[in-house]
């Protein structure tokens, strides 16, 4: 019957590519990393739920005007719902550790040189002929570096968003895997003495601080680096809202109804671009490769940055926190805490390494105002 | 050199001096913002508060009586 | 002068039709319906006042660059409400009764007939010249017979969008109805032993079950029947969220914030299709009463469908649990607890009659899907 | 070097104009007015902050693809927001008191003179030369004396939004300079007998009168007034929502979540036309003046009709509740307690204001609507 | 006069009157509705609400037997 | 017959037969699904809770730590 054979023509088992079966194959691995490992979750279960619907085949979803295709165009390609959502980072953020202790800024930007020196990887890679990426893609990808979810997807949506979803899976995976990665590279470049280091207790910080401190903030990039404004401009807006104390309301639902309403679309929208042809590819291969090194590049260089500020000022900064300033909120500062108290176990470091925590987060999307400013974004 | 290297390296330099060189004057600006605020706000801040809690009293009596009067049934 | 003749050009008493009129009686009849007598309040309260609103001469609303019209467009024809809606369905949905006897699944598969039977009147009563329907509208008006909200709206948005307000004022009215229109069904299908019969306590389900059982569908779905992919994928991901444990906030908003929002703009937006050409005609009586027999055969399906099983297997079915099948979630599950209690006051059904209760929203997703390929949605 | 040269002329420093930096710091005055100052904090932060991110030279935020810009056209060009925080003010409005005394309707109607008296200010500038209005304009800038943020968005949004951000500042800053602006206009117009009267306690209003009146005044806008229907239908929507008892779920998140979420979109993409060339010219300078104007007229209004009322009635108003009619709730309201405790401190008239307060709203929403009809929106 | 000037006193004359016309009606309906509503209700509307709560009761006792049977983690 | 009439029948059929097919095939790997997890799942997931119950007293620890460095007024 010409029914039955409609049926068979439009099942998945008749159309399904090898392609499509692998992504399917990959979402579900995604799934397992964020619920069974607890890799990142709101993210990973997000994004990896849309591949899967994005790689069934025969029909739209991901493509022409399926919901996904529509939510990717209307959220990801206009920046508008990274930008969203780091608004309500903003609105999470206590910037009080760091105004305590200003100078741990310095951390979260020696941490950035994990960005800078993957781009240089990729595009090294790319002149060897190894892999092909233009200067834009390498920007894209060294950004993995910046440990930032909503910054990664905002500059790889301007600058390549051919590599969306790898860059996006890359940052989120890594984020999770800092307790991993972090812990040797930190061991290696540091000595028991170093590590043993207690730092002077933090003082009070003032509510006029905090309120002034976005403002701030937002002035300096206003009058030096516009190019990070998108970017660090909802960050504050989110902060001030938080930190003003007269539009509570606001602040609550940007913490909670909102940023989970994006963080939901934004994910089933990055799955969206789990295509086979866009993600089977050695350039995956090549984004997971450098997207690790960039980790481990900025966590030495946030130790070695604290290190050496040891060297020139009489208080001492124990380095550990110095890896902190790659930001994975806060999962580089619990890991910071956790080898110190090892090192030793009264050395309680958290409220310490929140301070380059947060600054790598303003650091990153400075760098990634750089990049979008320096590459044509 | 290859001159995606070159764009590379250069991309780096300007890179790594920008995020540098802003938060090295974000860190004096907020040095100098912390010092501003210590130096205007009074030790005490107590008048303040105090001034504050009263508004607020002022604000429950008046949410009070308003509560009073609506007995009817209140949206959750 | 002038200005009083333009006032009174402009006034409703001058420029509203009889359909107009009308309409608005109708609107107020469905908000006395939802407000009064309780009919499925959510969306009968915003879909009557949304069609009040809509009937208002002379005033763009739903129509041009009114804010239903837009609303409309933004949220309905494109499909994404309804799949918003259904996602949230899926996080507010328990599988453990299902799981725990998932032979429950064919009484949600044979309620399914009323859809089916209804689409057949439909083209009959085309046939015979009596109404005009063609196929996509025969197959619109019998997913009334799914019981299913969000199904319906996303059915007939497809497949006939000049119909959709009165399928969807059916649709709902006749889940508020299933407590009248089922009972009597019920006893006239089952005789009083049948009725008395009491089923096995459930087996506890494991959260592992729960969590694997939407990913099992979605697989089966992206082999078998791609077609069902949208709605059942929106579904089973609202439903993972839900079990995995991982991401309990975005579970959180979603079966909150983020349902009630789009429940408020679907219901205002379907509102907005209530103009007089659209359904002040004999189609909408026919609507009316096709729907009507949609209800009565799916029920009486699920309840003879249980009968069947008794023949052939040792562990009875209360058959009551049959007319649950239709879905129309979980006011037939009550009902069918209900008719029970009275044959017999200690046999409590509710948690046996909720297994074909979500098998019935499975079921009329994949009858949904079949409707929008074979008459090309 | 080149790369030095390029972030030099990205550098807000070098592209900073006048106009750009004058606005940044009308941005950062309006946030200190609403933090420090509490002037209607929910919507000067927001439009404060939009504000200064749009003054940011050399970025796409208020322009072309920028978030802000495709904010203001999605949600303020089209009228949806203002009408989604209608549809929210409706949600929170408790016409209670106005149904206990709906004598108070006729303040809310005398304190629109304020509105009409401006537009006439506002033309008599425009023909004596002194500043350059057309009809739509002068009409715009009349509805600040309505004292209602949404309704004077919504009208400037239709009627010159060109104008929008200084009449949507104006709006809001006198709201919160009500307590200062009221007060000696009561006192000039009352005597000390006048400002005693003790008015009777107000009878309890039952659940029945409460969700009909919405449904009332629809109807009535539906016959008499169709141009007020987007603004009070959407009211009255929320309001019964609120009062019907069913949809408690979709109410909490209308006054919540929902509202929220628009308010702080509502603030960016107002502040988004906070431009130099908007804002900066003598355009601006009459707007506020004539909003204060419109205050004025209105606050006396409102009193002057209850003096008026006492007159022709046996069953005395106090006169200060009049100027409530302006709206500004629940301002208005309770600085009209305030002036009344001051001449007799047992006499609470913050019930009694609350009448006229609401009845205000609707008042200023039917003169939108005249003004939009007749000056062709 | 200015026709400008002309247009606005138009315009106030209509407004003012539409305001004032359409809140007299309303106050008038209002009434109306109050009466009528009073006039409908019996007085004592106990009985109403005493199945309102019975209806509650019944409710609770089917939400207690689903939470009975969930004994598995609920989502919060 | 008229022809609108055999498409709503052939329809009927593969409606019907698809839903049933494809409830009969979720059935068994439902059951499948079900008996693969008893087998691969131990009698006593008591150590693995006990885990979960450790982690979450670190994390309360951090938690009250953070809550103790914050003297400042919270956002609620
Ligand atoms: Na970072
Ligand atoms: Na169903
Ligand atoms: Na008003």
């Amino acid at each position: 019957m010409d029914a039955l054979q409609q049926l068979w023509a439009g099942s998945g088992l008749a159309q399904m590519t090898l392609g499509q079966g692998l992504m399917i194959v990959i979402g579900l691995l995604l799934l397992y990393l964020a619920i069974v490992r607890k890799f990142e979750p709101l993210l990973l279960v997000t994004i990896g739920f849309g591949g899967i619907l994005s790689n069934i085949p025969g029909v739209e979803i991901a493509t022409g005007d399926g919901l996904l295709h529509m939510v990717y165009v209307v959220g990801i390609e206009t920046g508008a719902f990274p930008l969203i959502i780091f608004m309500g980072v903003g609105a999470m953020t206590d910037f009080g550790p760091l105004l305590a202790n200003p100078r741990t800024l310095f951390l979260g930007a020696a941490a950035q040189f994990g960005i800078f020196a993957t781009l240089l990887g990729a595009v090294a890679l790319s002149a060897t002929g190894v892999l092909e990426f233009d200067l834009k893609q390498a920007a894209a990808i060294g950004i993995i570096g910046g440990a930032d979810g909503p910054t990664a997807i905002f500059v790889a949506g301007k600058l390549a968003p051919e590599l969306l979803a790898a860059i996006a899976i890359a940052a989120y995976s890594y984020m999770a895997l800092v307790p991993i990665i972090q812990p040797p590279i930190m061991r290696a470049l540091t000595t028991q003495a170093e590590r043993e280091i207690t730092m002077v207790q933090l003082r009070e910080v003032s509510k006029a601080e905090k309120v002034v401190f976005p403002l701030l903030l937002l002035l300096l990039i206003a009058l030096l680096l516009p190019s990070a404004a998108p970017l660090l401009g909802m960050f504050c807006f989110g902060n001030l809202m938080r930190e003003c104390g007269v539009v509570d309301r606001l602040t609550d639902t940007t913490q909670n109804a909102l940023i989970n309403i994006v963080t939901i679309f934004l994910g089933l929208g990055v799955g969206s671009k789990l295509s086979a042809e866009a993600f089977l590819n050695t350039q995956t291969l090549g984004i997971l490769m450098l997207g690790m090194v960039a980790f481990a590049i900025g966590t030495a260089s946030g130790v070695l940055m604290a290190k050496g500020m040891n060297l020139l000022s009489k208080t001492p900064i124990n380095p550990i926190i110095g890896a902190a300033g790659v930001s994975a909120v806060p999962m580089a500062a619990r890991v910071a805490n956790k080898v110190g108290l090892e090192a030793n176990s009264s050395n309680y470091l958290l409220m310490h390494a929140m301070g380059p925590n947060v600054a790598g987060v303003i650091g990153s999307a400075v760098a990634a105002g750089i990049l979008i400013q320096f590459t044509g974004g | 050199m290859d001159p995606l290297i070159m764009q590379g390296v250069q991309l780096m330099a300007v890179g790594m001096g920008t995020v540098f060189s802003f938060l090295t004057i974000l860190i004096f600006a907020t040095v100098l913002m912390s010092r501003c605020i210590a130096w205007l706000t009074p030790t005490s801040t107590l008048s303040d508060e105090a001034n504050q809690r009263l508004d607020q009293s002022h604000v429950a009596a008046i949410s009070a009586a308003i509560a009073k009067f609506e007995n009817d049934k209140l949206n959750k």
